[in-house]
């Protein structure tokens, strides 16, 4: 079975500096897949690339075997990428159901005509998205806080509206930049949880930038290591925290 | 010859645009709102130096001073009642909107103490105009000395800037008030000394602006204000030598599309030229880019 | 923020409910003679609210009731002042002799900002205290607006300045005090060709206004017809209205030895000097709008000698009702009258002698009374400040001889 | 902390339309018992040319959150060829609603398209840039409008950006635009039932589009346009919507403009940027993306000048001094705490919740 996601020499350049180099990365259908990195590594640069908010210098990324290099960041998400922001990026101003309807955009569709004169359609495609949309607040135990301000809500529910949102678009791959940076160690531990049920009921394939190695070890099942933008170790999570280049990469000479 | 006097008309005009936009171009750079007020104070300035030479017969030099120190008093109180309350508001918007409030009330007061009649303004400029060609070219005394003040202005601007205190101060402002705050900068004081910088620069270009052109209304400086506003978009605005640049570049092109396309759309080719800068390079001439970090 | 706005929302609307309220609350009674507007602000406390514009009424009972309307703040508010002058001091010395037909006047100008809009608020403002005749409106946009209403309610009304022809055209309840545009241009033309001023003439004019650009089509016009030519024709914007160096430029390289400026002076001051320091010394000509020049403070008059202007009114004239119209409007308003300023006294007076023509009082409705000086309009003939023998049409355009002024010594004087 | 509630939309919304209406009704009621002044039922149109104009901007201002500086353009837009249009055929459709409503439509379509045609290359700016750009259009189309001339006869349309002789003309042509004389003796059609019609249509479009799908994504791309994009939203698609929709909307209060006075200009004060200045001053005051908000303050900062006139001289002073003043009681943070800790609602506050 070819991977879900297939990525050569990927690279990119700003003003000289090169910022991630000869990236490769290939990750199967349902895999749990790990990028870290200490500071400025380049790993939130790969996302972006993956994404097509940067257009890459060089490489070739395949998404389902389909070429999505250089697309738009819209396209690269109607191909199936949907992702999270290191800097949570909400709809602050939308109720948290909003948030996640807004993800829904491409999927329930009524015209614009149809939406202003209140036409029947209207009201069955908001019905369904109304429904949808609480399943999946649901999964993140936000349905109580459905018609909140997102920018209401706290720190970890906002993270936890982020994923959510993402989900919504119907991703086949969905990128995780620092899920659970700023929580507690509770919160992390039940953020894994969400992270693995996500996994196993959305038949979902992720690929998260996390610093937490609790985390990292705990539920992802390959790694790749980056440091200056090159990769300095890729494999299977036990042997890839054992290697020393890592441990030194991270801890220092 | 008659492209070399259009071209020099252009860099009078242009040169007038500048002194207006540099005064623009530093309130905006530090303080980042447009001051819709600024061409007001202008205007004031102008009215400041009528007041003191030709009503009272006070020396050019005293009316000058007069008018920097209303100006700058002036631009301080403004900030001080009507911009700084807003600055922590939900929307930036709010202190826009107040400062076109206050350019209203600039006007009325100056329409209610001097009336509407047009004053006639008596140049402060004395030196003579500097004829060429056999007098086909003719550089008034008044754009020699717009154009040298600008040049020490944006000069000055930049030293104070780079090399002073409070200069550093101000670019840290700029950058990033909470934080400035953290590294003990006063950011109040900061920004009031910025209103007062860019006020007092509003005062010498009052005069010039009248000295060119020499009819004062209390609605004098908000057409020129507009225009100046203009011309540090497009030169970037918040830098300095672009706001420069940019009400030079304004001021020919506003000449030239005059004397060679239409005299009637002079204002909408300006205006096109302006539109079609700003989409090729959407910062300006000088304008940084600035790249939201995701 | 939610509570917030809707705290906000809630004291607005109070806040325009009432306003309303107060706008409301005035009826059309016309014997109250404070409009809405004092109203309130007499109610808001304002000491200050005392309108400075209201005549006091005579205390024994009816008095006419003259509105004026005209921008006295915005960059036009010149010209609404100057109406606002003119026409007080012409009612403020009828109610001292004695009023019209025994009856005082009284008196409320409103200000519309030189917007159409605007202007037929204060039309209306001016209804509602009670008007029965205008003096308006000052400027030619707001008065085509403000006659379709005047014409709707049938309100005499008589334009000091509103010079284009669709101010009349159509509506037969409007007379002019100032020549029509095309008049102007007409006139200038004629008046250059016949008398040899100049073979090259320049044209600079504002083609966003509509007093400067009617006069200039029809000098345009006319022109072909007279033995000079038209070598430069060159327009400026009201956004673009500093700088002339182009247009005079221009004129220069053309070879103009007559420079035609259908302007108000406030730019034609700005002009004269820029061709002064280009060294640029035509003839220049103006029309009516010229008039005032000489009286902009602190303007050096050197620069204006020799220009020629078509104007009614001068106010340095040596005739003894100039002269005395001068020296009390500077003692009451502390500046030298211009042209429109006289052509508002002149307003006043022609209502007077119309009334009195047709002896009307103040107790007819204000649609008899417009019907009785309609009749009576082509019957009068008034000498005024700004024409001697002046008769209308029953079309509501003045016949009166233009005077043509030449700027000698610092002074108008009349070229016979 | 807040909560919305499901239905909290569309109470918000027919209190809305309940304010329009019942305003009218009253207004109606007045007018026929003769208790309304001159000067008041000569507002009422322009009141509802503000309003809408002040809602239509809040689509782009608020609900977009894109600066536009260049609304009275398109107002512009919609008036001229509104006025225009009924110009023309004043002889031909005689039935007076017919011919408006085909106006109005000639308006809205025409604002709208030049509104798509602006949008495109601008809407790639950002803030203040778009602000500049965007009045650099409006004053273009101003600029323009006051060149142009168009004359009918019997050959039909004649155009001409020179003056009105070089349309050469018939003897029996008329001049329908005249450069800077603009449109004189447009049929005065607009009523105030019009003008409420039209904001309530107006709002109906922009409340409805508002709580709709595209509404979402619109304010999606206005609270974070990364996040926006990285959800499959097609960024150009929806600014463009808001934009185009506001400037047709903006079209249809100028054709509503247009029609209520007999001579039309192009001047700086009612088309120039000082218009465009002053409807964003009713949205900012009304509170940004405050579709009730907007039209209050549009009712208020229109009728205050008005209400002032007693002051004479002064009334344009005291206006500027008042519009400051209530620019910080409503934004100013520190005031707006003060305001919350005395307010009346705080002071209500208890009954309330024992029910």
């Amino acid at each position: 079975m070819a991977a879900l996601l297939e990525v050569k020499n990927l690279g990119i350049s700003f003003g000289g500096l090169r910022a991630v180099d000869d990236f490769q990365v290939s990750i199967n259908k349902g895999q749990l897949y790990g990028l870290i990195g200490p500071n400025g590594a380049g790993k939130t640069t790969v996302f972006n690339l993956l994404t097509g908010v940067y257009k890459p210098s060089e490489g070739v990324i395949t998404l389902d075997s389909h070429n999505i290099t250089g697309l738009k960041t819209v396209e690269i998400n109607k191909a199936g990428i949907a992702r999270t922001f290191q800097n949570i990026r909400l709809f602050k101003e939308l109720s948290v159901i909003d948030n996640v309807k807004a993800g829904l955009h491409n999927h329930f569709k009524y015209s614009t005509l149809e939406g202003i004169l209140r036409m029947p359609s209207y009201f069955k495609t908001e019905k369904a998205m109304n429904e949808r949309a609480m399943e999946l607040l649901k999964v993140f135990e936000l349905d109580m806080e459905a018609d909140y301000l997102a920018a209401n809500l706290p720190y970890g529910k906002q993270r936890k509206l982020e994923i959510a949102r993402a989900l919504a678009t119907e991703p086949k791959l969905l990128l995780l930049d620092e899920p659970a940076a700023g929580m507690n160690p509770n919160e992390t531990k039940e953020l894994m949880d969400t992270i693995r049920f996500v996994r196993d009921n959305f038949d979902m394939t992720i690929l998260l930038i996390e610093h937490d190695m609790k985390l990292v070890s705990g539920i992802c099942e390959e790694l790749t290591v980056l440091n200056f933008g090159r990769i300095l170790a890729q494999g299977p999570t036990g042997k890839v925290l054992n290697d020393p280049q890592v441990i030194t990469a991270y801890l220092g000479e | 010859m008659s492209f070399i006097s259009y071209l020099i008309n252009g860099i009078s005009l242009g040169s007038v645009y500048a002194i207006i936009a540099l005064g623009y171009t530093m309130v905006y750079g530090i303080a980042k709102m447009l001051n819709f007020a600024h061409g007001d104070v202008i205007m004031v300035g102008g009215f400041a130096v009528f007041f003191a030479v030709s009503m009272q017969g006070l020396p050019t030099f005293a009316g000058m001073l007069l008018a920097v120190v209303l100006c700058t008093v002036l631009g301080i109180a403004i900030e001080y009642i009507a911009y700084r309350p807003l600055r922590q508001a939900a929307s930036s918007l709010a202190v826009l909107i107040t400062a076109i409030g206050v350019s209203y009330f600039l006007q009325n007061v100056a329409l209610l103490i001097f009336g509407a009649n047009t004053k006639a303004f008596t140049s402060v400029v004395t030196i003579p105009a500097v004829k060429l060609a056999n007098e086909q070219i003719i550089i008034s005394g008044e754009t020699i000395v717009t154009i040298i003040s600008c040049i020490i202005i944006m000069t000055a601007l930049t030293l104070f800037i780079n090399k002073t205190k409070a200069g550093q101060a101000m670019l840290a402002v700029s950058e990033d008030k909470g934080a400035a705050q953290l590294m003990g900068i006063n950011v109040n004081r900061t920004i009031s000394l910025t209103f007062a910088i860019g006020s007092a620069l509003a005062a010498i270009a009052g005069m010039l602006l009248c000295s060119a052109y020499p009819s004062l209304t209390p609605y004098t400086g908000s057409m020129p204000g507009i225009k100046a506003f203009v011309a540090a978009v497009f030169g970037g605005i918040g830098s300095i030598p672009g706001a420069l640049i940019g009400g030079i570049v304004l001021g020919v092109i506003e000449i030239l599309s005059k004397a060679y396309i239409s005299s009637q759309l002079s204002d909408a080719i300006v205006f096109l030229v302006l539109i079609v800068v700003l989409l090729v390079k959407p910062t300006g001439i000088l304008g940084k880019k600035i790249q939201e970090k995701v | 923020m939610k509570k917030f706005q809707k705290i906000m929302s809630l004291m607005l609307a109070s806040a325009m409910i009432m306003t309303m309220l107060a706008g409301c609350s005035n009826s059309n009674d016309a014997s109250n003679a404070d409009s809405a507007a004092a109203e309130t602000t007499e109610t808001a406390g304002e000491e200050t609210a005392e309108s400075t514009d209201t005549t006091a009424a005579s205390s024994d009972g009816a008095a006419f009731k003259i509105g004026a309307i005209g921008p006295a703040t915005g960059g036009a508010a010149v010209y609404g002042i100057a109406v606002q002058n003119g026409a007080d001091l012409a009612i403020k010395e009828i109610n001292a002799a004695g009023g019209i037909n025994g009856y005082q006047i009284e008196y409320n100008f409103q200000d519309d900002e030189c917007d159409n809009e605007k202007s037929v608020n204060a039309y209306n403002t001016l209804k509602d205290w009670g008007m029965q005749m205008l003096v308006g409106t000052t400027t030619s946009g707001c008065c085509i607006a403000v006659a379709a209403e005047s014409a709707n309610d049938n309100l005499f009304q008589i334009t000091p300045s509103g010079s284009s022809v669709d101010c009349i055209n159509g509506n037969d309840n409007v007379f002019q005090v100032c020549f029509t545009d095309p008049n102007q241009g007409v006139g200038a033309a004629q008046y250059i060709g016949t008398n040899g001023v100049a073979e090259k003439v320049a044209v600079i004019y504002d083609s966003s206004d509509v007093y400067s650009s009617g006069i200039y089509e029809k000098f345009a016009q006319e022109a072909a017809n007279q033995p000079f030519e038209i070598v430069a024709s060159e327009a400026f914007t009201a956004d673009n209205k500093t700088d002339f160096s182009v247009q005079l430029q221009k004129a220069k390289d053309a070879g103009a030895d007559l420079v035609f400026l259908p302007i108000y002076y406030t730019e034609a001051s700005l002009i004269l000097t820029q061709a002064n320091a280009m060294g640029y010394t035509p003839k220049f000509f103006g029309c009516d709008g010229l008039d005032g020049i000489l009286n902009v403070e602190n303007f050096d008059t050197a620069l204006a000698e020799g220009v020629m202007l078509l104007t009614p009114f001068a106010a340095d004239a040596e005739d003894e009702a100039t002269k005395a119209f001068v020296s009390a409007y500077v003692e009451s308003y502390g500046d030298t009258p211009n042209q429109f300023a006289a052509d508002a006294y002149d307003a006043v007076y022609i209502l007077k002698a119309a009334i009195e023509q047709c002896g009307a009082t103040p107790d007819d409705s204000v649609s008899d009374l417009c019907e009785k000086l309609k009749a009576v309009m082509p019957e009068i003939t008034v000498d005024g400040l700004t024409g001697e023998a002046m008769s209308w049409d029953t079309d509501g355009a003045v016949n009166k001889s233009p005077k043509a002024m030449e700027i000698v010594n610092g002074n108008y004087s009349l070229i016979q | 902390m807040k909560k919305l509630k499901i239905n909290k939309n569309l109470k918000d919304n027919l209190i809305t339309y309940g304010i329009i209406i019942i305003a009218y009704v009253i207004m109606q009621i007045m007018i026929k018992t003769g208790h309304v002044s001159s000067l008041m039922q000569g507002l009422l149109v322009p009141l509802c040319v503000y309003i809408i104009l002040a809602v239509s901007l809040n689509l782009t201002v608020g609900i977009l959150g894109e600066l536009s500086l260049g609304h009275a353009g398109f107002m512009c837009v919609g008036a001229f060829t509104g006025a225009f249009f009924s110009k023309c055929m004043q002889d031909i459709i005689t039935i007076d609603i017919l011919r408006f409503v085909i106006a109005i439509l000639i308006g809205a379509i025409s604002a709208g398209i030049i509104g798509l045609l602006i949008g495109m290359p601008v809407l790639r700016l950002k803030g203040d840039y778009l602000a500049i750009v965007t009045l650099a259009f409006g004053e273009i189309i101003k600029n323009i409008i006051n060149v142009l001339y168009i004359g009918k006869d019997s050959r039909g349309l004649h155009f001409s950006m020179k003056d009105s002789l070089s349309l050469g003309l018939d003897a029996e042509g008329t001049v329908i635009i005249n450069g800077a004389q603009g449109i004189t003796g447009t049929p005065k059609n607009s009523t105030f039932t019009i003008g409420v019609i039209l904001i309530i249509i107006t709002l109906f479009i922009v409340l409805n589009l508002i709580h709709s799908r595209d509404g979402r994504a619109i304010m999606s791309i206005r609270d974070n346009l990364i996040a926006a994009e990285s959800i499959g939203i097609n960024i150009t698609k929806y600014k463009l919507m808001a934009f185009s929709i506001s400037a047709s909307l903006a079209g249809i209060a100028g054709v509503l403009y247009s029609h209520n006075l007999s001579s039309l200009m192009a001047t700086p004060k009612n088309f120039g940027y000082n218009m465009s200045i002053m409807i964003l001053v009713f949205v900012v005051l009304g509170g940004i993306g405050n579709i009730r908000g907007s039209i209050i303050s549009a009712v208020i900062l229109t009728l205050l000048p008005e209400v002032l006139r007693g002051l004479s001289n002064y009334r344009m002073l005291i206006y500027s001094i008042v519009l400051i003043v209530m620019m910080l009681f409503n934004w100013s943070p520190k005031l707006i705490n003060l305001r919350e800790k005395y307010s009346l609602k705080r002071l209500f506050k208890k009954p309330k919740e024992v029910q």
